[in-house]
Formats: structure tokens, sequence, C-alpha cells
């Protein structure tokens, strides 16, 4: 029996479901391991269906979500995340540090007709979440290898070294030590094959934080670059905001008496 | 019998939509009592977050607008912040920009063809069904949006949320070696393009030829694709900064999105109605800007441009998907390293204004910026929402001479076709909203 | 086949054994007959087991080293490789490479005491070292086995250890930090049994494995009792990737677990053996 | 050391020539995104002429230096290792077929013959430390093994040492002792040749050198002398076994954890470094699965985990076991320190660590 599949969609860009959809041949070799029953872009409509595994790409920021998210962990197997969105809320849980009613108002004639939380959260604020895939996206080879993982009944390798020694194994320059440029590559973790810095500039963090980071002495290397406090808070305070340690870090620098 | 049916017709995930929305109808006696276009995207927030952000900062958060067209929003954004500052970044990088653009036309229109519409027309559930069938043609989709892929990781070293592109231009430029060896991969694809055409013009599909509104950029020399006035077929021909005096986008009460209608006298004179942007506009406005190789491909297959007909836009994506392939191979044979790929932005305040075309059409920006470079206000219009309007009223036409007695199931896959012409994108909706249903 | 340069070899699970609800014993065969009639090893070395697709784990050899047939190695399920081993069964193929490592003192301990002191949950390095000596007892004096557990439903193989203590010259004492009903053994921590087990101090050879810090207290109390350090000896565990040297991942201080060790004696990691960190 | 040699630098195209010629894919330093690295070289236009290098904690800029000389800098962010020893490798390969029979094989040891231009003698030392580790042991790398038998090795000695080095005080430079197939020393205008092998003597007689004046051989030697005595860093001694390891509770592990990123920065750069792991890369299909060998860092958590416990989870317990590997226990396990003084673990650590000063203080007894 192959496994049964679904990949489901919250707030999100859709661009985690890409690693799939932009799969190609992997695509299709993807079908004959495993039975993909729902996945919205695909064409493949059972939201219903228990299924063995469950990819979530996407953010909870409504109340129709939170409802969802409950009853897909119900008839799901295992339970993986992928992305920033549905890892650390995503991009859009700026919002969780602002008023997010005012933002709403601000955009929208008739906020009130609109059904929405005041925050973005990630899926393992609600529901148990057997795996996570951090990325902005998360790429094939990351989906694909998680999948080959569960295949042969194993969980996916978890790696959570910085984005510092695969940027060195690609024998790229550093750009912070030989360019001055702020990176955040030391407190970043790996998966994207240090992208940024193999073309010249700084890392964003795009794929989360690595494990035991030292957010703090990053902060005040950029404060030697010549960065002001606010501009150092956005470093952290980007695509994985929601990220306990960058949040912490990004609002202490937000602070006015920080600058 | 037919007129004392009462039928409510409700899809709860709008398949092979990226992005999830919803489609509800009823229909009363015969005629469609209530048709909405439900779009469970929930509001994302990107004009907010973006105010107090550095001008640096917006090409990577504006790419998480949409995963399907980072590079639009990317452009239209850099555009827009280059105007604020009042800076030009020269011919190689405007070329590049051509070719990142062309890169991402390929990608979304060969992922619609092959995963979204075609499926479609030839009643499969996937693409995957499909190939079992269609192997070569599924097969050689899925080269040519791997191609379109290819390009944007030539200059933005992933496909999806690229990082290569920068205000001033480019954060690297791309060695020639590997410029030389994706030249011969589209080379060689040249003839599946023309082949692509060909098929999807021998689909057979329904012959629907209707008035409607079409809106796009229009450039003097190139097909429109970074640059150019916006143009309607009202006659309308403006400046892009003057696009708020001539659209509006409203909540409607009854509506489920911000809707944006074409006021051709402008917004004071009143008189709104809703247009049609993306592939089929940009054609039916820019034909004389195709190569001939272009021209004389689609020639051949019979149908005409410009054309009435909203079944014709996957056509319209082919050719457009030709002639990207083309217009990547001119820019590539010309490849050679810049003096610098980027020119340093000297921030100042002001406003700025981009309009792209984004696969799916106009994709507007604009940003109020202070003397630092930190944004103050953006405005974000994206194709979708100028679409919405014109989707429903094409619904209500289609449905009702597709014929309101037909059964349910097909009365939901007509309307779902209808849909699909126009991709909607809907996680690209910086403003598509779930409203709570009113019911009567 | 020891310093060949490592590329596994197939081999066949021949029978799989359920041990308990976690742990299971393979006997194993080299697919290709002149690979499995080279194969040597001695007690205390290890194998790199290969599970396709997955990784690769470390693994002592279990089972008596004249026994060509077979080799075994007991496994206890505890991540990620492991738990997907316990899947597999008899027939299945997974990939072997070693033997590797320094095996236990056997030579050196012949004709003297044999003392066993091992803590924590079934510790595969020693029983391949008990059949050893088992299997020729004359060769050796006294074999006394001293085993604590942190609770005494955590441990296993309760009739094998019964089994032994009926043996000639063999004394088993077992004990728990922490015991529930129905224990007949001693309850304490593992130095309390050294009171009771018979040691000749002057002719002896330890054994131990298991927690660093239960072994630096049992080596503390032996040594005290007028054991030399060279005749204490312990097998040690690191994360380990190549098991020849190279990876680095296996060091403490100067010493490689897995080609200095994973046996030692005393002196050779005395001076950071329980230091955090190493 | 045999008779010195002197070859005018428009002549030294020829050199790169002669090694083209006879099989080598030469290899130089360049300038490229903002540093020296070495890349593959076709003409002597791509060396760095007229650049220098600055270094300092955290800091790496190439900066402009007066006249013709073209290698007139310390070095860059790499040193062989990248050649020699690289990032990431398949090590083996395996398919299983239908029946779930496994076959094994080896991969391709497709290792080029290169030659190396402007290797410096820091690099050189740390290649020997390598070549004990990878080839002295009881079970040798082949793989190792074939790319150094390939090498050709150009070294130049030291004329411009960075801020950062020290290698004065690790005894492993300024000046090529051994190791190298030819060695040089810039002058203004031209070359010192020296001979190291039997391969490097061929290439030298094909070359057609002059001999070296007296005056030559002095200035070289004075440059190299200066270049010595340029150097501030230095570390308490050669041998820091026993300090660093009777201060294993210094305060002053937990004061550069604070700053420390454990990164892995440092032991990326460092030419002797050679910790790796091993990962499984399996094919969709679960048919083929590559099994692959990628440096590691014992900066990573994973480095020192064993099941349900990471020995060293925190950063002070990691950048002890880095410092006192690096310039303890090297010496148990390969008989010297694994310092050589090349100084990229200071210019590259991007929190400006400078490994000299926090040993200074460690292990010298120092203030905390
Ligand atoms: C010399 C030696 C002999 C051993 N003998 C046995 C034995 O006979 N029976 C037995 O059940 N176990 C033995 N172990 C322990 C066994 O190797 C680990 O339990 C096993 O590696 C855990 O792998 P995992 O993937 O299931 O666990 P996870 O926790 O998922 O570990 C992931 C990876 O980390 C590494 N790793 C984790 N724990 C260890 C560890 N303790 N030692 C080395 N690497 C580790 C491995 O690469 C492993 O694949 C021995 C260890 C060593 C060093
Ligand atoms: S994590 Fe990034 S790429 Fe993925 S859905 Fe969210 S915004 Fe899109
Ligand atoms: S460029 Fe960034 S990721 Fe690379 S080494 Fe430097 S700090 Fe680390
Ligand atoms: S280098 Fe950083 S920002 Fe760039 S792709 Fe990788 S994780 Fe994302």
């Amino acid at each position: 029996m192959r496994p049964k599949i679904a990949v489901h969609k919250f707030s999100s860009c859709d661009g985690c479901q890409l690693a799939l959809l932009n799969a190609g041949e992997d695509l299709l070799a993807l079908s004959e391991l495993v039975e993909i029953v729902h996945f919205a872009e695909a064409g493949y409509l059972d939201d219903e269906a228990e299924v063995d595994i469950a990819f979530v790409e996407g953010s909870v920021t409504t109340p129709q979500e939170e409802r969802r998210i409950r009853a897909i962990r119900q008839r799901s197997g295992r339970l993986i995340t992928l992305g920033a969105c549905a890892t650390a809320g995503g991009l859009q849980a700026l919002r969780n540090l602002a008023d997010g009613e005012q933002w709403m108002a601000d955009i929208y004639p008739h906020p009130e007709l609109i059904a929405h939380l005041p925050t973005s959260t990630p899926i393992a604020d609600h529901v148990p979440v057997d795996f996570e895939i951090w990325g902005c996206p998360v790429n094939t080879r990351q989906v694909t290898g998680a999948v080959r993982s569960l295949l042969s009944g194993v969980m996916p390798r978890v790696d959570q070294e910085k984005v510092c020694l695969e940027c060195k194994r690609h024998n790229s320059v550093c750009v912070m030590v030989a360019g001055g440029q702020p990176c955040m590559g030391p407190v970043t973790n790996t998966g994207c094959g240090a992208l940024c810095p193999s073309v010249g500039r700084g890392c964003y963090a795009c794929f989360g934080p690595a494990e035991n980071v030292n957010t703090a002495s990053l902060a005040r290397r950029f404060q030697t670059l010549g960065m002001a406090g606010a501009e150092i808070g956005h470093r952290f305070l980007h695509i994985n905001n929601g990220a306990p340690v960058f949040n912490g870090e990004g609002r202490r620098w937000l602070e006015p008496d920080h600058d | 019998m037919i007129d004392s049916r009462e039928v409510s017709i409700k899809v709860p995930v709008l398949a092979r939509v990226e992005g999830e929305g919803a489609l509800e109808m009823s229909i009363r006696n015969g005629v469609i009592d209530q048709l909405r276009l439900r779009i469970f995207e929930p509001p994302r927030l990107f004009e907010k977050f973006l105010e107090g952000r550095s001008y640096s900062d917006v090409p990577d958060i504006v790419a998480r607008i949409c995963g399907i067209c980072p590079v639009a929003y990317q452009m239209s954004a850099v555009h827009a912040l280059e105007q604020a500052f009042s800076m030009q970044p020269g011919p190689w990088v405007r070329e590049m920009r051509r070719l990142f653009y062309c890169g991402e036309w390929l990608q979304s229109h060969a992922l619609h063809i092959h995963l979204l519409a075609a499926p479609d027309f030839l009643h499969y559930h996937s693409a995957i069904e499909m190939a079992k069938e269609f192997p070569q043609e599924v097969r050689r989709g899925l080269k040519l949006q791997e191609l379109g892929n290819a390009i944007v990781r030539l200059l933005g070293a992933r496909s999806v949320h690229p990082i290569g592109a920068s205000v001033g231009g480019f954060v690297y430029a791309p060695a020639p070696e590997q410029a030389a060896a994706l030249l011969g991969r589209l080379r060689r694809a040249v003839p599946e393009a023309e082949a692509l055409v060909h098929w999807i013009a021998g689909i057979e599909l329904p012959d629907e030829p209707e008035a409607f509104i079409t809106v796009c950029l229009r450039h003097p020399g190139e097909y429109p694709m970074n640059e150019g006035r916006i143009v309607a077929s009202t006659g309308l021909d403006i400046d892009i900064a003057e696009y708020p005096d001539y659209f509006r986008e409203q909540q409607a009460p009854h509506a489920t999105a911000l809707h944006s209608h074409l006021y051709p006298e402008g917004v004071a004179a009143g008189g709104g109605t809703p247009y049609l942007v993306g592939p089929i506009a940009r054609l039916n406005h820019n034909l004389d800007r195709l190569p001939a190789a272009v021209r004389v491909n689609l020639d051949q297959t019979g149908i005409r441009f410009p054309s009435n007909n909203m079944f014709h836009s996957a056509l319209a994506r082919a050719v457009e998907i030709h002639y990207a392939l083309l217009e990547s191979i001119r820019i590539l044979e010309r490849y050679s390293l810049p003096e610098v790929a980027a020119v340093a932005p000297t921030p100042r305040a002001g406003v700025g204004f981009g309009a792209t075309e984004a696969p799916r059409g106009l994709l507007w920006h604009r940003f109020q910026l202070d003397h630092t470079g930190h944004v103050q206000k953006a405005t974000i219009i994206p194709p979708t929402s100028q679409n919405q309007a014109r989707i429903e009223e094409d619904l209500r036409r289609s449905l009702a001479m597709y014929g309101l007695d037909r059964s349910d199931d097909e009365l939901r896959l007509h309307g779902e076709m209808v849909i699909r012409n126009y991709d909607p994108c809907i996680s690209c909706s910086t403003h598509f909203l779930k409203l709570r249903v009113e019911r009567a | 086949m020891n310093t060949e340069f490592p590329i596994p070899h197939e081999a066949v699970i021949v029978q799989r054994i359920e041990e308990s609800p976690d742990i299971f014993t393979w006997r194993l065969r080299f697919t290709d007959p002149a690979v499995h009639a080279a194969y040597r090893f001695m007690p205390g070395q290890f194998n790199m087991l290969y599970l396709h697709g997955v990784g690769e784990v470390p693994i002592s050899i279990v089972s008596d080293p004249e026994d060509d047939r077979l080799y075994d190695h007991t496994i206890r399920m505890v991540g990620r490789v492991t738990r997907a081993m316990a899947q597999l069964q008899s027939g299945d193929h997974i990939g072997v490479r070693g033997a590797y490592g320094n095996p236990w003192p056997v030579e050196q301990a012949r004709g003297k005491d044999v003392i066993i002191a091992t803590g924590g949950l079934g510790c595969a390095p020693v029983v391949s070292v008990i059949n050893y000596v088992l299997r020729r007892r004359e060769q050796y004096g006294r074999l006394v086995i001293m085993q604590g557990v942190r609770h005494s439903a955590d441990l296993i193989w309760r009739d094998r250890y019964e089994q032994w203590a009926r043996l000639p010259d063999t004394q088993v004492l077992l004990t728990a930090d922490q015991s529930g009903p129905g224990w007949p053994f001693r309850t304490g921590l593992i130095t309390r049994l050294i009171d009771e087990a018979d040691i000749d101090a002057g002719n002896s050879v330890v054994m131990m494995c298991g927690p660093e810090g239960m072994m630096r207290a049992v080596i503390d109390d032996l040594i005290g009792r007028g054991v030399p350090e060279a005749r204490l000896w312990l097998s040690m565990e690191r994360n380990m990737q190549c098991g020849i040297g190279h990876c680095g991942h296996c060091q403490i201080g100067g010493q490689f677990v897995c080609k200095d060790g994973p046996v030692f004696a005393y002196p050779q990691v005395k001076e950071l053996l329980g230091v955090k960190g190493f | 050391m045999s008779r010195r040699l002197y070859l005018p630098r428009g002549r030294l195209q020829l050199l790169i020539e002669r090694l083209s010629a006879d099989g080598y894919r030469c290899i130089g330093p360049q300038a490229h995104a903002g540093a020296i690295v070495f890349r593959p070289l076709v003409s002597v236009d791509s060396l760095p002429k007229g650049l220098g290098d600055a270094q300092s904690p955290g800091r790496y800029r190439l900066e402009p230096s007066r006249g013709e000389r073209l290698f007139a800098w310390a070095n860059g962010p790499a040193a062989l290792k990248p050649f020699t020893f690289p990032a990431r490798e398949t090590v083996w390969r395996v398919k299983r077929d239908a029946a779930g029979r496994l076959a094994f094989g080896e991969t391709e040891q497709d290792a080029p013959p290169l030659a190396i231009i402007g290797v410096r003698a820091c690099d050189l030392a740390a290649l020997a430390l390598h070549d004990r580790h990878f080839l002295e042991g009881a079970v040798p790398n082949p793989r190792y093994r074939r790319r150094r038998e390939r090498l050709f090795l150009v070294a130049v000695n030291c004329s411009h040492p960075a801020a950062t080095c020290f290698c004065r005080a690790t005894g492993d430079g300024p000046g090529a002792e051994s190791g190298f197939d030819l060695l040089l020393d810039e002058l203004e205008d031209g070359y010192l040749v020296s001979v190291g092998s039997e391969r490097g003597h061929a290439v030298a007689e094909s070359l057609t050198l002059q001999t070296a004046s007296d005056a030559q051989i002095a200035q070289a030697a004075e440059q190299l002398a200066e270049a010595a005595a340029a150097q501030q860093r230095r570390l308490p001694s050669r041998n820091l076994r026993d300090s660093l390891f009777s201060n294993l509770e210094h305060p002053r592990w937990t004061d550069v954890a604070e700053r420390c990123l454990a990164c892995g920065n440092c032991t990326a750069v460092c030419p002797t470094c050679f910790c790796h792991r091993e990962v499984d890369e399996p094919a969709l299909d679960g048919v083929g699965s590559e099994h692959l060998r990628e440096w590691d860092s014992c900066f990573t958590r994973d480095h020192s985990y064993i099941h349900g416990f990471v020995v060293r989870a925190e950063t002070r317990l990691r950048y002890r076991q880095w410092l006192t590997h690096k310039l303890g226990s090297w010496h148990e396990q390969l008989g010297r320190s694994g310092c050589v003084g090349c100084g990229r673990c200071i210019t590259w650590c991007p929190a400006g660590i400078d490994m000299t000063e926090e040993a200074a203080r460690i292990a010298g007894g120092g203030p905390p």
C-alpha cells in the first residue's frame, strides 16, 4: 500500500508548495511512490481523507483556519510543516508586534466583515507537529528528502547547524568579514546551500534560527558595522520574526533607548 | 421544470487555483440570483508591514506576497523605488530585468497551462493523471517550466523568492559560462514552444465571444514587461502615475474581495466598469510588438488575435511562452559581464510608481519614502484583484449561455473553467478577503 | 579487511531474535563467502552497520570470535537508525564494515579473575567478553558480574543473569538505585556491590561499561582496594561517523574512541573521564 | 637547499605553460569576491598584481599595494584544504535491487593532477599534518592519497605577512622549508627559484633559468627576515597541552562563549581541522543512495551527540574542545600542535575572536 499524502494550505504565498510543483520528473516519480489525495494546487481534492502524511503550508490567521488545522491533525498520521509561515508564523507574523486591528482598518473600509484573528501563528501553536521543515521557501530537496525518509521508515534527519558552515563548504568569501555587510548566517539554520553569501550578499535568515545561537553577539557585531538599532532589530524581525530567539533579540533593538 | 429549480452550488475548494477560493451561486427561476467568488485567503497585510522598513528590505518582503510570481513583485517594487530616488540603473540592468521576467513568464505560464488549464480542457483531475495519456505533452510542459525556473535561478540563485534583485540592479552578475550553458538549453527548446502553441490551439474549446475591456502596459518599442504606459481598449493611455485617477478599488458590501473598476473618464466622473488584465489583454494590445517568428507560428494555428474569447487565454499564455523563450535567447546571445551589476542608490524622500506585467497582468506599486529611504506608505494592486469584478461578470454570462439547466456538476466544472482562464493567483491578492456571508 | 579502506559489505540477517520490546539480536552472515571467511574480530570490537539510504551506526559484536558461522549484534532501538533497523526481518540485507577498535584484554586476563561491572540498560559490549570467558572457563579464574540499573524495572535478561549465577566460580550481583516490589536483589548504588563481591585485588582484571559517572565511582573504589590502574578496563561511547580515526567525532582529549578504544585501559582516559564536555 | 635560480617576472607565464603542458591544471591566487582565493589559472595576468591584504580580527580587506609584485599579500580564507580534502564528496554508492540485495560500489577516484602556485609555508605545514592524519594511520584514505600524489606545489615565501599571522611563533613560516616542488622568493622584478623535488627539478630544468646572483639571494633572505620580524602575534608556547588541560575551568572560557557565535568558521578556514561527518543521500525512488562525507565542526551540536545526550551542548564546551584540541591534544595525536600560525581563524571569525589572545589568557596564566 502506497502511503497517502495531503498538502494543505493556510495563510501563505504558495511558494512552499512549489517545492513539489516545480519538482518536474520528481513530481511524477513521487506520484508513483505515494498516493496524493489532497493537494488543491495540483488538482487533488479530498480534504476529508485520512492520510499517512500531511504537509502543511501557511500560518493560522483566521478562526476557520484554527478549526481546520485541528481537523487535519485528527485525520493525519504524521503532520509536517512546510516553511516559515507554518513553522514560525511567517513574515505576516509581523502583525503580532503591531496593532493588527489598526492595520486592518488602514487597508479595508469594512474590516469588521473579515473573519480574522489578530495574530499569525505557527501550526505548532495549535496542534502537535511531528516534523518541521524550515525555509522561505522550502526547497525540493528538503521535501522529497523528507518523503524519502518516511518511506524508508525513519523520521527525516534534523540538521540545525549554521549557514556559515555550508557557506565555507561552498568556498564562498565571507561577506561580513571581507565586505562589511551584515549577515545572519551565524545564527541561521542551514538548508538553503548558503545561497546568499554565494552571490555576495548577507543572509537574511529565511531558514529560521539554528541551534545554540548567540544573537546578542551577532547584534553587537552589526553595531560595529555602523548599523542603527532599528536596522539591527529589523534583521531579526524579518521572515522568521515569530521564532522566539529572533523575536526577543529583534524587539530589544527596536526599543528607543537602544540606538 | 427549469424555471422552478433552485440551485445553490458550493465549491468549497476551487481546485487548481493557486490558493484556495470558492464559488457560491444560487439560481432562482432559471436566472442567477447570487454569484460570489469567495476567496479564503486571509489578509496578510503586506502594505502595512512595509512601513518603516528600509528600501533595501523591500524586494525580499514583497516577494513573499506570491510564491508563483515573486519576480513581478520585486520588479514593480524596484522600479517604483528607483523612480522615487530618481535613478536609472542603465542598459545592462534593464536587459537583465527583462530576462528575469521572461523566466517568470515561462515558469508561471507553463505551470498554469500544464498543471491547471490543460487537465481542465482535457477532462483530467490532475496533470499527473493526464501524464499517463499525454506523457510527451506533460513532460514538455515540465521542461519549459524548468527552463523558466532556470532563468530565474541564473539571476536570482533560486526560483522561488529569488535573492538576486536589488534596488539599483542585481546583487551579482551571472558568469558568462553559466549564461552560455543556459542559452544552449533555451535554443533547443524553441521547437517545443512552437509545438506547444499548436497543441493548445488544437484543443477544442468553447467559442464565446464577448465584449470586455482590456488593460495593460504598452511600450513604444517592445512587448511590455517592466515599462510602458497604461492603455485600455477604451482608448485610455496614461502614465503609470495617473493610475489612481482612473482606477479604484472598492470593498463592495456584497462582494468577497476588493474589486477594481476602471473609470474611463476619471474616477470623479463615475461610471466604473470591470476590466481584464493579463495575457489576452497584453496580446490584444501588443501584437505589433511580437517578433515575426512568434506571429507566424501563431498565424499558422488559424486563430486570430485580437481575441474577445476568454477561452483563448491559455493560447495567449502559450504564445507568451514562445515569446519569452525567444526574448531570453536574444538577451543571452548578447550577454556580457557588466562593469557593475547594480548602481548604489542614494535614498531621498519622495514618491515612486512602478507598474509591470506580472504573468497574470498589470501589477501596480506606489511607495512613499522618507529621506533615509524608509517606507512611509505602500500601495500594491495585484492583477487578481483587478480581474475580480471581471471574473464574476464573466461567470454570470458564461454560465447562463452554457445553460443553467445543466447538472450541478456540469455547472461547477464549467464555472471552474471560466475562472481558470484568469489564472487567479489568490495568494498574491494582498487585498483579497473572506467576508461573512450575508444571506437574504 | 580491517585496514582496507572501508566500504560496507553486504550481509544478510540470518536470524532475528527479539530480546525485549526494544532490544533485538541479529545473527548475520556476509553474503560473499570470501568476505565472510576472511572476517575476524575480538570481543569488544564493533562494526559499523548500515541501513540502506538511512545511515550507519556503531554496534558491538557480541558473538564468539571462534564461531565463524554467524556473528551477532544486539541492538537497542533508540533513535532514527536503530528504530528502523528493528523493522528488518530475517532474510533482509544490510551493509557491514569492521571490525574496528581495540578488544577487551582477554590475553592479559588469562589466568586471572575477571570482574565485570556494568551500569545502565543492557550493556552489549560486555556480553561478548562474558560469553568469551564462559566458553573458555578453564583459562580464567573467578568471574564476578556486577550490574547496576537505575530502576529495578529496567533490568533485562534477568533469566540470563540467573543462569550465569548458577555456574561454578561465578558470582552475579545485581542492584537497582530504586527498586519496586518483588526485586530479590540489592537496592543502592553499584559501589555497594563491591563489598559483597569477592575481589582479589592483586589478581583481577576489571572490565566496565556504562555511564561514565558510574565507572568513575567503581574505579575509585577499586583503586582504593588496591587494584592496579592498568588492570581496569572500560568501554567508551562517543558519536562515531567513520570508525577508523579520521572523522574526529569520537575524540576524548587526545584519544579516538574508535581506534584507541572503545576499550581503554584506565590510565589512557583517566584525565578526562567524567569531565563534562569531553 | 640546492642551487638557487632566477626567473624574471616576465617569464613567469612560462611556468604556467610548462605545468599545463605536463598535464596539470594550474591553480593560482586571484582577487575574487574581495579576497585572495585559489582559482584556475591560465595567465599570469589573473594573479593579484598590486594587491595586498589588510587583516585584523573579524576583518579582511584587499588593498592596493605599490609595485609589480604578484604575491604581496599574506593569504586568503582557504588554504589547500579544499583541494586535498574537499568540503563534500561521495565515498561510496549503493543500489538496492527489487529483491532487497545491496550492491556497494566505490566512487571513481578521478583526481586531476593539479599544480598550485602561490602556496604559503603555513599551508605546507598544514598539508604535512593532514598527510599524517589521513595517510599514516592504520587505514590510509586512498582518495586523499590520490589527490595528494597528483599535486604539484609551487610555494612562495611570505614577504607580506598579515597582522593576524604568527607562523614564526609556531615555527611554520614565513619561509617554506620542505613539502614543495618549487619554491619562489618574490623580488622586485622576478623570482628566486629553489627546487624541492625531482618533479620540481625537471620543471625548473626545462625553464632554462639563470643562476641567482648573491645580491638577489641576500635580498630574499633579508626580506624573509623582515617578514618574520613584522609578526606581532604569538602563542605562549609551542606546546600548550598541559597548560590548557590544567585550566579547564578557567573563567575565560565563559567569557569567550559570550562572544563566540559557534558558527564553525574557524574550523572551516583552519587548514588542519579534519572533522567530517557522513550522511546518506538516497534517491527519491529508494534504489540508489550516496554516502557522502562533508566537513563538520566541533562547534555543531551533532558533533558530540550521542543518543539522548549532547556532550558539548554549550558554546563554552565547544570552544574549549576546539582550543584544547588544536593547541593541546594534537600533540598526543600527531606529535605537534595543530596550529600552523596562518591566522585565518582570527581574521575569518565573524565575531573577531583572537585565539592567540584567548590561549594566552587561559594557558599563559594571564588575567581572565
Ligand atoms: C563503540 C560503540 C559500540 C556500541 N555498541 C552498541 C551495541 O552493541 N548495541 C547498541 O544497541 N548500541 C550500541 N552502541 C550505541 C549505538 O551506536 C547508538 O545507540 C546508535 O548509534 C543510535 O543511533 P540512532 O540513529 O538510532 O539514534 P539517534 O539518537 O537518532 O542518533 C542519530 C545518530 O547519532 C549518532 N549516535 C547517536 N548515538 C550514538 C552513540 N551512542 N554512539 C555513537 N554514535 C551515536 C549516530 O550516527 C546516529 O545515527 C554503541 C556505540 C559505540 C560508540
Ligand atoms: S514560508 Fe515563505 S515561501 Fe513558504 S508559503 Fe510562507 S511565505 Fe511562501
Ligand atoms: S558570509 Fe555569512 S554565512 Fe558566510 S561565513 Fe560569513 S557570516 Fe557566515
Ligand atoms: S543564505 Fe540565508 S536568506 Fe539566503 S537563502 Fe539561505 S537562509 Fe535564506
